[in-house]
């Protein structure tokens, strides 16, 4: 089902954790849908000197967390925002069909965080078009 | 990531054949062949096979081995029960009573007849998975013409008062079916007795082979065909006979009906044990399904602030075979309907574990499961932002 | 009254599964049983050969993998095939052409669809047992959603010409199904070349396993489920995989498909001096089916005179199994609607005989066959007043 | 499928044969049907002294002939006219429900034979309540 890469950052996922005085945390998706990602960064200089995550979800959702964040440290703001759900996804060699919201997810956090971080700084947020990433499921039964 | 070590606690899902079924059906492949249903001595001799094989099923559940009708599996069971009564009986009535914890082998099935003019009542259950028999009542109607309501449900393990339904049932003149897939082999069962119309069961999840199972329809109920074609099964169910697995299917339930009570005491305590190990060592853990009446090898608890897939894929890597309600495992989008029916929140839900042990199970794994588990569980929490929150709140 | 040896000649009713498929089969058993459905590794090993022999059953048709569903044998096929394709397409139209010589699992099928609002065709044949195509062609209005054909008679062996079938239904639109139960491993089959949008087929009559088979679906035809339930075989096929069955099946169409024209040439030459044997020793007897058209291990005869059922018994005493188009075998009122369609009078029809040839078949069959069976009809037409009044007329 | 008496008399038939001089003939059943059935009497002062059949059907009606004949040789008349056919089918040890008509085809045959007697002899036919012997089975393709 999952590639030996998305397993390796499941089994062994870099960057778990919480940066208590982060400057930037974005936190996606919904208990509901069993898949929720926080991100939090410590922005120096432009620059992202530390980022951590935790991640309540699947397999994918964790690996996803897990590269995302791999991809981002050190890396500038502008950099990371540019980050896409697809070149998570390519950097774990591909995620099943069903799991691609994960890397959806994992590019929103980041999103978020970084958005955080510009309202705390007094910037304009940039415009996010990644929607609705916290019902990204839909529901029958509701 | 080969796994070194194979604890398989998924008996519900499936099990594996037992070596002296698959004995019993070798000949069958390549010596003993002969088409069941042909003139000459050598084809009878298969359908002397197959005969036997019919009384033992019947024998099991307390039927006539003229009521037993071999089919492919449990699905194919519930197809044929439900659409069979459904189509038979319309001119009588377009209800149909069922539950909300039904396999999917039935609720897809009702959910099939409704978009075809039936109409369907899904009775919910308490917290611990039964259903109300005085809400059975009230949802009869003049036009019911088939109550259907699985026996011991396949995630939970509640065991459903089966008798009190079928008296019920048998009370108010309407056929009564149950899927009881994963009850047989774990269970008593008298169809006589519970007053069972129709009762559907399938060989792997009682150690026979896979692909073979049996409807059982009392004789004098009206049913239509699911299958037509051959006249094989006394004009029931086309097909050539799967011989190997007719054989297999009866030798497996007459092996797990034998020693029914001895095996699940044994079953129930190394079931007691890994459960109250599991409460004891794991912190915000609910036990899912009724704590007295459900199988002898069903463990479902729900640990808060994780998600099942994880949890699966981390047993997994340490050669646990277990299965979740999460929807995450299987790409569908609502955690467990099973689950979320007995009243649990979606992110409770969405962190179930199912243990099913059964004939593989050993006090060793069972030492083993309660060593890693607790691990497992507190590494995921740890990643957990859930679990943070309530750390945090828990500060406070 | 048990046969010392065994001559069987009944490979179109159902074959021995190869040693060499149980032995892939076995693993699958008790070793690697885990559910094919599910997350773990153990569980995604029994995927990965269920996928394997997805690809060998493709192959063998020409298909793609992802157009192949398991399904548990010809019958369930032919009825997932032609109800599935009637139920999605009724608002196109209510009109299925098919032939009068298609196996009882199309033909009840077609009867069942005819009670519930559609209208079959049903095209005879010639002599030989060949559809017309300017029939088929005439046959086809605005409302024909479906035809479907049998790519090989059970009975008398008769192989239609399917690709042209094929183009017929490719120009006109209209989906084209075909029941190859008996075809495969006998016939090569290209379900691309020859326009085929779906195909029936069953592991036990190519040296597969009983109680498995497949339906291949062209992608993107629209089908309803036959078995609703859960999401197995990409949602359209309900029930845990039968994974023994299934890697059977993939091994014994890989094996079956290998060597079709060498493995077909043996049992050819076989068949013919068989055949010629008995034209030449036993007089009054019509071959039916047609002389080259026809599958390579297929012999039916008719002895005039005399009853298939009491030959079918003597040649059995003598441990020859085959297999015979009377109605008195089977407890049925009328002869074989194939034999009857084909133009055979009722008591022609009657003394017919079917002997199918195949891998367990050696030369010193043929010998003994053709050495016995002359004596026993002689025997028969002996006891037969149509004999005598036969004779007796010639005398005169 | 078939007891043991049955598949004996099957195989080894008692009976077989022509009277090319017999005084009482009859023959039912259908070609149409699968099954004929002929029986030939020798009758010596209201005894059956001879008897033959020829059969053309299934085991069961081979089967049947054969015991019926030896059932009525040696036989008054009249005894072999009550011969029924469940007393046939016993005497086989049974016949599968199916083939039932079998032995009645053969009651009939018998009928039949000794009817002919009596009229060849100038006396009344008895009165034979075995009726559409010669199309017991419906067909639907008529
Ligand atoms: C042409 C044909 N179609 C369908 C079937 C039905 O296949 P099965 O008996 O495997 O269900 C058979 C075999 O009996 C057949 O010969
Ligand atoms: C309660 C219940 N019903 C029906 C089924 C379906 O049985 P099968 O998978 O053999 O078709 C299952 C097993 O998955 C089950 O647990």
């Amino acid at each position: 089902m999952y590639s030996d890469k998305v397993m390796d950052h499941f089994m062994n996922p870099r960057n778990v954790g919480e940066i208590v005085d982060a400057n930037g945390v974005g936190e996606v998706g919904n208990a509901k849908c069993g898949d929720i990602m926080k991100i939090y960064l410590e922005v120096e200089d432009n620059i992202i000197k530390d980022v951590k995550f935790k991640t309540f979800g699947c397999g994918a959702a964790i690996a996803s967390s897990s590269m995302a964040t791999e991809l981002i440290k050190g890396k500038t703001l502008e950099e990371a925002w540019n980050l896409t759900n697809k070149a998570v996804a390519e950097a774990l060699d591909g995620l099943p069909p069903v799991k691609m919201h994960c890397s959806v997810l994992a590019e929103g956090a980041i999103h978020k965080a970084i958005n955080d971080y510009r309202i705390r700084m007094g910037l304009e947020p940039w415009e996010d078009n990644i929607t609705d990433l916290d019902d990204h499921h839909h529901h029958n039964n509701e | 990531m080969e796994q070194k070590r194979l604890i398989y606690m998924d008996h519900a899902a499936t099990t594996y054949t037992k070596p002296e079924v698959v004995e019993t059906m070798m000949p069958f492949f390549t010596e003993q062949f002969g088409n069941a249903s042909s003139v000459y001595t050598f084809g009878r001799k298969s359908k002397a096979a197959v005969e036997t094989a019919r009384e033992q099923v019947a024998k099991a559940i307390g039927a006539k081995s003229d009521e037993i009708y071999f089919v492919n599996g449990g699905s194919e069971a519930d197809n044929w029960a439900i659409k069979g009564i459904a189509w038979a009986h319309r001119d009588k009535g377009n209800h149909i009573i069922t539950t909300k914890i039904e396999h999917h082998a039935v609720l897809h099935v009702c959910e099939y007849l409704e978009n075809n003019g039936f109409e369907v009542t899904y009775l919910s259950v308490d917290e611990n998975g039964l259903i109300d028999l005085d809400e059975l009542k009230r949802a009869i109607t003049d036009k019911t013409i088939l109550i259907t309501i699985m026996f011991a449900n396949n995630e939970i393990g509640t065991i459903q008062p089966i008798a009190e339904i079928g008296k019920i049932a048998r009370e108010r003149g309407i056929i009564f079916h149950t899927d009881a897939v994963q009850a047989v082999g774990n269970v008593a069962i008298d169809v006589e007795k519970m007053n069972i119309d129709l009762l559907s069961l399938a060989g792997h999840k009682f150690y026979g082979p896979k692909g073979i199972g049996a409807l059982y329809i009392r004789k004098g109920i009206k049913i239509e065909n699911l299958i037509h074609g051959g006249g094989q099964e006394r004009r029931r169910r086309a097909g050539t006979e799967n011989l190997p697995g007719i054989v297999g299917l009866g030798k497996a339930i007459e092996m797990a009906t034998e020693n029914l009570e001895e095996h699940n005491e044994k079953i129930r305590k190394m079931r007691d044990r890994l459960l109250n190990g599991i409460m004891e060592k794991i912190p915000y853990t609910k036990l899912n399904g009724h704590p007295e009446k459900r199988l002898p090898g069903n463990i479902n608890v729900s640990f808060k602030f994780i998600e099942g897939e994880s949890l699966l894929l981390m047993l997994d890597q340490l050669g646990i075979c277990a299965s979740t309600g999460s929807a995450c495992s299987s790409g569908s989008l609502d955690p467990s309907h099973v689950l979320l029916a007995i009243g649990l929140p979606h992110e409770i839900a969405h962190g179930s574990l199912r243990l099913s042990l059964g004939d593989l199970t050993t006090e060793e794994d069972i030492d083993y499961v309660l060593e890693v588990l607790p691990k497992i569980v507190q590494r995921l929490r740890e990643m957990s932002p859930l679990y943070e929150d309530f750390i945090k709140k828990g500060e406070n």
